[in-house]
């Protein structure tokens, strides 16, 4: 079936990099390869920060899936007699304003805390990304009318947006999740648009369409490979914007419900107690900046480590 | 000079922006707080909750308790210098009872006629004998506004309104401010002497607190409990408080369907589950007054048959399992605001050790009142701000199918117990009736009352005269900024 | 193997082509069109090789692009086998790809860097022989990595970890995976490093030999175009001034334009290149409108005439 | 040009009305209405049904939304439930002071954001750097409700260097004004910063990198010039248009420190007007912050335009 | 090795050059050495990613530092060690003393900066001139480099000249202090056959009038061919080859020289007459990892074991021209006579 015919040595031996004419050069067999997985990983781990990164967001990870067995106390069991009291060896972060450990809330906080950054943009790429793909590849009427929908998202403040849909699905964390995702569901469809079109126009999607390929597996195999990096960086941004919007909405009453701990929500208490209790807040905010740093870290890492043009 | 202008400005931070500034059409707590300085009214109330003269001097009150006779002030001037006579008057009133959206009707929907006597005299004429209708005019009800501007201005009176108070209105910026100016023909000068004052509503009560202690304010009301220690720490602060007329309560809605809570014995246990004392503590460093009526057990209607029942754990079980419930789950709707979630928190704690699974729903106000109104709620932690008159605590909450009654509580004989005390003004009849009502409302528990606020003013130690009143309003008369 | 082509017949065919761009201002307003290609015909015969060369924005390009229908034409038609291209329906152009195919001149950017080189050689067989089994496919895109002068084993990388050079022997390999007839070559040589270029054309002239496939060789390196095809053709500002045999071309050119470019192509040889330069004195560029339709002034030797001269 | 603006201002159309009809449909989707948030603590039935009747809340989805619409032609956006006034007045009133806050946070993002991100990237990979980005990661990281009241404490209890809360318009008391929005104004403007400041770093990156820049560097140009000339400028189109964007967020990213400070601007305004159902209210409020962020980013465009000779010539 | 002479303009010796990553330096330039007398040309080829702009660079301090740095060595120019200076003086040579040309003509002009604006820069920095004398200076300038009507175009913007025009627009500004030595970095690769060609013709005469030395790296051996006094071959960051240019293209003593000669197609016979190209195969070492020998070893047919472990120095190539220098073990022509070939 080959239509191949027997190669000439000279050929082949131009290809491995092996000199033709003297035997000199150490016979190095092709090393094996690393899979696609396993060099970006080389490259992500070759790099101090995103490992600093990626170890704090899997610790946080961590922490939230086995918060049963991490922290010391029962996040919602109250204890009247230590309201508000400072830290010490029972309660090493302190309590809370109802007795809470408040360790104990840091480590379930996480769920929901991580859990509404990492839920509400997997949202917002979910929506975002398909539609980004079809404005920008189909572009057209439907270009125009996705954009102009999009656009519009943008162009209502994001609080509002946020507001009428958690008082519309009822407050609730799951609620506020969808809340953040839907309002940042525009940002991706944009970026992921602006992404595709620049990717259309590179040669490789040309001499894709010179093959053969029809324009939905253009769409699906060529294109949306190459945009995943740029949707990944801004996905961890909006992941660490989710955080904090989670605790705005909190502030508003619309997060997550009590006596149910989120970081959001335990700092937004720990502002009434500010003086008497600063410890409720510490904590917290703390675990907010080191999520908010580490995803940035990290999405920094895997921007650099999906670019092909970085070497291991 | 422009300093001690300055320093006779009263600021004064409010929890809330207040709606409209028109006497008929208000429905806010908060926008009686401006009234207060604006528009005074026929009578005031008293220490002690009884009516004390204010715009009328005196009153009677005919045989068959359907004929009320009340004197004007003589020289009593509106803002626009209009007199206040008793026609102002007849057209004050009933402008309550007839503008198209008007609050007021409600609670003096008794009242037939008013007939003008003569210049200062007239005569409120009832359909049926109204005890509360007094207590009814030391609130909104009796505040009299300008016949002449109310005529101009139509449902705009708030833009500018004109009503025969120590201050008047100035300027209003929504949510900013509202700015109010001695009124120099008072016929109480002497007794005023701050010059203006400035309403700024401050919606979070940290930040009220830290303008006042940062000189923004003068003076704030709603201090949270918790904050008490700042405030008595700070040398140039003081604290003013009074406990509330109102209630804290949860309502139920036993006609949710498959709730638990339908079985008054539900509601027994989750009564008996709750340790007011300790709540009291948790949430309000013990400073609120525990209850379990509608008024609390310093009021003078307060049924003595009826004390603060022990938290009792065990009996709740058992009636629990009486009831043949386990583990019930009942969703506890809650405002989201700093502190009703933290109530909420400590009910569950508490009531989670008689077997019961509290969820809590924390949810905005209209979302609430939503849920109320179309009884989609299973359990309402609802606070009422409170009337002079326990009737203003009772009837539209028990009466059948009145407005407030989020419960859908309907019983005969309470109703005939609300009928017999609205009848009379005689106080031994009404005692008697508010016991016929406890009977029945402490054994259904419609609602179980938890405990009454106490109202906390702080204010910097350069305002002097500043007296609590049990309504939880501000007398400006006799305030002094030094 | 193959039926000795019969020269009567052209492969493709291309008459009157003409392509338009529409000139956008700055705001995305609609503006004139830019005629990029005016007018264009010529035919290539099968197992040849055509070469085209113009200065840079003469229109090279959009003639590759127009032929193989990437950016069809805006007038002319395209007749590839007798078929006019521009009356396929969507799929049955798909379907026509796989007997006409592209290299690009910009190896790095041509190759998608996210797919392994295995699966990008494999794509054709993919979209055009559904039915294959995986084994077969694989051993298809070894043979043609071998055939292409690669290891097989690098199957499994990505086009990063490949040399400019390897990277259009790989462009190579998928497009001549299920045997076309017709590769268009769009300069695909000029990102390359000097040593480099000769394996890249050494591999395009083998295979020609082998397996009797025409090309279109678009490039502005005037001697690699001799070296290749056997005819040339010149393009300037969208029209060809001059078309012949390669030897005919270079060693007698008529057309101003046509001498212009071959005098300024630099020879390696100093002493030979200080006397051209020092000789060399360059003819003024000429209005490119005054030239009219191609004359033949020798046997298969067409000149555009001058409407002054 | 004018061509372009009518096209652009066109395609705006779409935009606000799409936004307009969403926001409508949001809010019916709401529970309660105006009528329930309205009717006080009595809630007597007739003052529902008579606030029903007065705003049309009884008249289906679609009628509602073309008296609006007509009302929106005729230049009236309607008369807020809550605090009877018109619309149109109320953005009139607040919209200013929003839009001065915005103003000055931009500013504050601009003058942390843009010199920081020039900093880190000409300092890349050094301490710096580090440092750099780190701060800007915190003010990302910190909600802005709790560094308000921090600055409140610190400031204005404290020190008492500062107005806790108190807007002063700038016509009456320029100086006041600014005392009163600085604090606002760095809060907003706080994470604004970390944002422009890690565009700033990237766009920067991508031009030190250029080889214009490095021509300019064979020229002998000072490290100075070589930032603010020949670098800053050609950066400058990203921030342009990142900064309008953010900008129409700041618009409604103000609402809680305009709470926290008691700022009477439009944040305060459209949370209030949400969670009191006041229908009209918030469809002026957006229909405004959409008009303006339409407006923000065709100046944006317009400004890159101008910024960009390619297209300044054209 | 390097010869000083009294009227040598620059003097490299042994500069070296690394790129730090985080998986290891890339040692991009290793040990050059050569020099340059006042007023001759210098062409430079090799293999891409050979160091041939980063050398260059490095000489003025304009590597991007990190990732870039230099190892040792010493540059002197006219005397003093460029390597050695302050970054404030050496501001002073760039552009100064030593003009540069770079290879992509609309990238390396700043878009957002007028034509004027760009040609006065290093008037005013090296010559103090402003105002009205440095504008009368940028028309001269574009007088010089023959763009027509440059009055008008001083003050219009790179994207509205052609790439040619933008070229010329780099020369003036690489000549606009009368440099006394120029650096052009692949200054006609982006261009036509036709520009390049008026860009060289323009080069040598106002070589002939300012009288500078000129260093031209390119891929192109015909245009080295025909300007250089000198050609250098670089390899892997080093030097390979490098002679009077006669001499190296008639008798080139490196076969990377000769490799690259011979992979140019020969058409002196028509095409009738054509061979098979010459390729040369293989890939360029990893840079991280230089390797001890000869770096061309493994490519090169005519190696002996001693090139894979042992480095040749530059030197005299035996029986060419004075000043014909290659580094390799192997002598070339004896190996090319054995095969029978002769060139
Ligand atoms: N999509 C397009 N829209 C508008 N003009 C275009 C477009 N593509 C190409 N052009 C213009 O058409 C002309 C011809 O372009 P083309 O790419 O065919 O030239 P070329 O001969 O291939 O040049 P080069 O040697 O630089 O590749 C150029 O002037 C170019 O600017
Ligand atoms: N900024 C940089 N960072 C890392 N490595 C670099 C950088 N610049 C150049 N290099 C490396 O330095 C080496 C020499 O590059 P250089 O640009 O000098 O090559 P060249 O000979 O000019 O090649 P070309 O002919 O392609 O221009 C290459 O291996 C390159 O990868
Ligand atoms: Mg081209
Ligand atoms: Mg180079």
């Amino acid at each position: 079936m080959s239509h191949v015919g027997s190669p000439r040595p000279g050929v082949i031996g131009a290809g491995t990099g092996l000199p033709p004419a003297t035997g000199l050069a150490p016979a190095t067999p092709p090393r094996a390869e690393p899979g696609p997985f396993r060099a970006f990983w080389n490259r992500l781990t070759a790099r101090r920060s995103a490992i600093v990164g990626l170890v704090i967001v899997v610790a946080l990870i961590l922490m939230a899936v086995f918060a049963d067995w991490i922290a010391p106390y029962d996040p919602i069991a109250t204890d009247w007699g230590a309201i508000r009291s400072s830290p010490d060896w029972a309660h090493p972060f302190g309590t809370d304003e109802v007795g809470h450990d408040v360790l104990s809330r840091i480590v379930f906080g996480a769920r929901a805390s991580l859990g509404a950054g990492l839920t509400s943009v997997a949202l917002a790429v979910a929506l975002g990304l398909p539609f980004g793909l079809i404005a920008g590849y189909a572009g057209g009427i439907l270009d125009m009318l996705i954009m102009r929908l999009t656009d519009a998202l943008l162009a209502i403040p994001f609080l509002i947006l946020a507001i009428a849909l958690a008082a519309f699905l009822g407050p609730s964390l799951t609620n506020a999740m969808v809340a953040i995702g839907l309002s940042a569901t525009s940002t991706f469809v944009r970026l992921t648009r602006a992404q595709v079109q620049a990717v259309a126009a590179e040669e490789f999607i040309e001499a894709a369409r010179a093959v053969g390929n029809p324009p939905w597996r253009i769409a699906l195999r060529h294109i949306l490979p190459n945009i995943v990096p740029a949707i990944l960086v801004q996905a961890t941004l909006t992941i660490a914007a989710a955080i904090i919007a989670e605790a705005s909405l909190s502030f508003l009453g619309l997060g997550q419900q009590p006596p149910e701990p989120s970081w959001g929500s335990m700092l937004n208490v720990a502002k009434n107690f500010l003086e008497q209790a600063p410890w409720m807040a510490i904590w917290p905010g703390a675990s907010i900046f080191l999520a908010v740093l580490a995803f940035n870290l990290l999405g920094d890492g895997l921007r650099d480590a999906l670019d092909p043009r970085q070497r291991t | 000079r422009a300093q001690t202008a300055q320093a006779q400005t009263l600021r004064f931070g409010l929890m809330e922006d207040p709606d409209a500034l028109d006497p008929t059409l208000a429905r806010t707590f908060t926008s009686r707080m401006v009234f207060a300085a604006m528009c005074d009214k026929l009578v005031d109330i008293g220490p002690d909750l009884k009516p004390v003269p204010q715009l009328a001097t005196s009153w009677s009150l005919s045989e068959d308790e359907k004929t009320l006779t009340m004197t004007l002030r003589p020289g009593v001037l509106f803002h626009d210098g209009e007199k206040l006579d008793a026609a102002a008057a007849k057209y004050s009133i009933e402008r309550h009872l007839k503008l198209p959206g008007s609050q007021r009707r409600g609670e003096i929907a008794p009242i037939d006629r008013v007939e003008v006597v003569d210049d200062l005299t007239f005569k409120i004429v009832l359909k049926t004998p109204f005890a509360p209708l007094m207590a009814q005019f030391t609130d909104r009800a009796g505040m009299m506004v300008s016949p002449k501007a109310a005529e101009r201005l139509g449902d705009k009176f708030s833009t500018a309104p004109v009503c025969a108070g120590p201050f008047k209105f100035v300027e209003r910026v929504p949510q900013d401010r509202i700015v109010l100016e001695r009124f120099d023909d008072y016929w109480n000068k002497d007794a005023i002497h701050l010059k203006r004052i400035e309403f700024r509503p401050i919606p979070d009560g940290t930040v009220r607190l830290t303008n006042l202690r940062a000189g923004q304010l003068d003076l704030l009301e709603r201090l949270t409990p918790t904050d008490l220690p700042q405030v008595t720490r700070d040398p140039k602060l003081k604290v003013g408080s009074t406990i509330e007329l109102g209630f804290q309560s949860i309502v139920f809605n036993p006609n949710k369907a498959g709730s638990a809570v339908a079985d008054p014995r539900v509601r027994a246990a989750f009564d008996l589950a709750i340790d007011r004392n300790a709540l009291n503590q948790v949430v309000f460093s013990g400073e609120f007054l525990p209850g379990n009526q509608w008024v609390s057990p310093k009021h003078p209607a307060y049924v003595k048959e009826y004390p603060i029942g022990k938290r009792d754990v065990a009996k709740a079980k058992a009636l629990l399992a009486e009831a043949g419930v386990t583990k019930p789950v009942i969703n506890l709707t809650v405002y989201a605001n700093n502190e009703a979630p933290q109530v909420g928190q400590v009910i569950q704690a508490m009531t989670r050790e008689a077997g019961f699974d509290v969820k809590l729903q924390a949810t905005d106000f209209t979302t609430a009142l939503d849920a109320a109104d179309k009884g989609t709620f299973e359990a309402y932690l609802y606070s009422w701000s409170g009337r002079p008159d326990p009737d203003g605590n009772t009837f539209s909450f028990l009466a059948c199918k009145t407005p407030l009654n989020y419960a859908r509580y309907c019983d005969p004989e309470a109703d005939a117990a609300l009928g017999a005390e609205r009848a009379t003004v005689d106080p031994n009849q009404r005692a008697q009736a508010w016991k016929r009502l406890a009977d029945r409302v402490m054994a259904d528990r419609p609602l179980i009352y938890l405990f009454h606020r106490k109202l906390f003013w702080a204010y910097t130690t350069k305002l002097t005269g500043f007296t609590p009143y049990p309504d939880g309003l501000v007398r400006f008369n006799g305030l002094k900024l030094n | 193997m193959r039926p000795e082509p019969a020269d009567r017949y052209p492969l493709l065919s291309v008459r009157n082509l003409s392509k338009h761009y529409p000139l956008r201002t700055w705001w995305g307003g609609k503006g004139a069109v830019f005629k990029a290609v005016r007018d264009v015909s010529f035919d290539i015969r099968p197992g040849e090789t055509l070469g085209l060369v113009g200065e840079s924005g003469s229109g090279k390009s959009t003639i590759g692009r127009a032929v193989t229908m990437l950016n069809p034409p805006s007038a002319g038609t395209v007749a590839f086998e007798g078929a006019d291209l521009a009356k396929l329906t969507g799929p049955e152009m798909r379907r026509m790809r796989a007997r006409i195919q592209m290299v690009f001149q910009d190896p790095y950017a041509a190759l998608n860097p996210r797919m392994s080189i295995g699966d990008y050689v494999a794509e054709p067989f993919r979209l055009h022989r559904p039915g294959m089994a995986r084994f077969e496919r694989r051993d298809e895109v070894e043979g043609l990595l071998a055939r292409v002068g690669l290891d097989p084993r690098f199957a499994r990388r990505y086009p990063h970890q490949f040399s400019g050079g390897q990277r259009q022997r790989i462009c190579i390999a998928r497009a001549i995976a299920l045997k076309p007839s017709f590769i268009v070559a769009d300069e695909p040589i000029a990102a390359l490093d000097v040593s480099i270029q000769a394996q890249v054309v050494n591999l395009l002239q083998d295979l020609q030999d082998e397996l009797g496939i025409s090309y279109l060789f678009i490039s502005h390196d005037l001697r690699m175009v001799r070296y290749l095809c056997q005819r040339v053709a010149v393009l300037w500002h969208g029209r060809i001034v001059e078309m012949a045999e390669a030897d005919a071309l270079y060693d007698d050119p008529r057309h101003p334009y046509t001498r212009r470019l071959l005098a300024a192509v630099p020879v390696p040889n100093p002493v030979a290149e200080r006397a051209r330069l020092a000789g060399a004195a360059l003819m003024p560029p000429a209005d490119p409108d005054a030239w009219g339709a191609l004359v033949e002034v020798a046997p298969g030797h067409w000149v555009a005439g001058g409407h002054h001269s | 040009m004018l061509r372009f603006l009518v096209q652009r201002l066109a395609l705006a159309v779409p935009t606000l009305v799409i936004a307009s009809m969403i926001i409508f449909t949001l809010q019916q989707l709401l529970p309660g209405d105006t009528a329930t948030a309205l009717s006080g603590e009595e809630r007597d039935p007739e003052v529902i049904a008579f606030i029903r009747q007065k705003y049309h809340l009884d008249q289906p989805l679609p009628v509602r939304y073309a008296l609006w619409a007509g009302g929106v032609l005729r230049g009236d956006l309607g008369e807020s439930i809550r605090l009877q006034k018109p619309v149109l007045d109320l953005v009139v009133e607040k919209l200013p002071v929003t839009l001065e806050l915005a103003c000055l946070a931009m500013l504050v993002a601009l003058v942390i954001g843009v010199p920081m991100g020039i900093l880190s990237a000409v300092k890349r990979g050094t301490a710096a750097d580090t440092l750099a980005n780190g701060i800007a990661l915190w003010g990302l990281s910190v909600p802005n409700f709790w560094l308000g009241i921090l600055m409140i404490l610190l400031f204005s209890v404290h020190l008492g260097w500062l107005p806790a809360s108190g807007y002063v318009s700038p016509f009456e008391s320029l100086s006041e004004n600014l005392r009163s929005m600085a604090m606002p104004a760095f809060v907003l403007g706080n994470a604004i910063a970390a944002v422009m400041m890690r565009h700033t770093r990237a766009a920067m990156l991508g031009v030190l990198g250029s080889d214009y820049v490095r021509t300019a560097r064979a020229k002998g140009v000072s490290p100075l010039r070589l930032v603010l000339r020949h670098a800053l400028p050609n950066a400058a189109i990203p921030i342009i248009t990142l900064g309008a964007l953010e900008f129409g967020q700041l618009l409604s990213g103000a609402v809680l420190t305009e709470q926290v400070f008691s700022v009477p601007g439009f944040g305060k305004l459209m949370v209030d007007a949400v969670f009191n159902r006041d229908y009209a209210t918030v469809q002026g409020v957006v229909i405004c912050t959409a008009t303006t962020y339409v407006l923000l980013n065709l100046a944006a465009d317009l400004l890159a335009a101008f910024v960009n000779p390619k297209l300044r010539r054209a | 090795m390097t010869e000083s002479s009294p009227k040598t303009l620059l003097d490299v010796r042994d500069l070296g050059v690394a790129f730090d990553s985080e998986v290891g330096a890339v040692h991009a330039v290793n040990g050059v050495s050569y020099a340059l007398r006042e007023g001759e040309t210098l062409g430079i080829v090799g293999e891409s990613g050979s160091g041939k702009s980063v050398h260059v660079l490095a000489m003025l301090g304009l590597i991007p530092r990190p990732p870039g740095r230099v190892t040792g060595g010493e540059v002197l120019f006219a005397g003093r060690d460029l390597l050695a200076l302050p970054e404030r003086a050496l501001r002073k040579v760039r552009g100064g003393q030593i003009g540069f040309v770079f290879q992509d003509p609309m990238s390396s002009l700043n878009p957002g900066m007028t034509v004027a604006a760009q040609i006065i820069e290093p008037l005013r920095i090296h010559l103090g001139l402003d105002g009205r004398a440095a504008r009368a200076r940028a028309k001269d300038l574009l007088d010089l480099v023959r763009i027509p009507n440059a009055a008008a175009r001083l003050d219009q913007y790179p994207h509205e000249f052609s790439g040619g025009q933008r070229q010329r627009v780099m020369i003036a500004i690489g000549l606009s202090c009368r440099p006394k030595l120029l650096i052009a970095d692949e200054a006609t690769t982006a261009l036509d056959v036709t520009v390049q060609a008026e860009i060289i013709g323009l080069v040598q005469e106002l070589k002939r009038e300012i009288g500078m030395a000129i260093i031209w790296i390119t891929h192109d051996l015909g245009v080295v061919a025909g300007i250089a006094d000198t050609v250098q071959v670089m390899y892997a960051g080093r030097i390979l080859e490098r002679g009077p240019v006669d001499d190296v293209f008639r008798d080139p003593r490196s076969a990377y020289t000769l490799g690259l000669l011979r992979s140019l197609p020969d058409l002196s016979r028509g095409r009738a007459g054509r061979r098979r190209l010459h390729q040369i195969e293989g890939a360029p070492p990893d840079m991280r990892h230089p390797p001890p020998g000869d770096p061309f070893a493994v490519r090169n047919a005519y190696a002996t074991p001693r090139c894979l472990a042992e480095r040749p120095p530059l030197a005299q190539a035996p029986g060419a021209a004075p000043g014909h220098l290659v580094a390799a073990w192997y002598d070339l022509p004896a190996r090319l006579a054995a095969e029978g070939v002769s060139r």
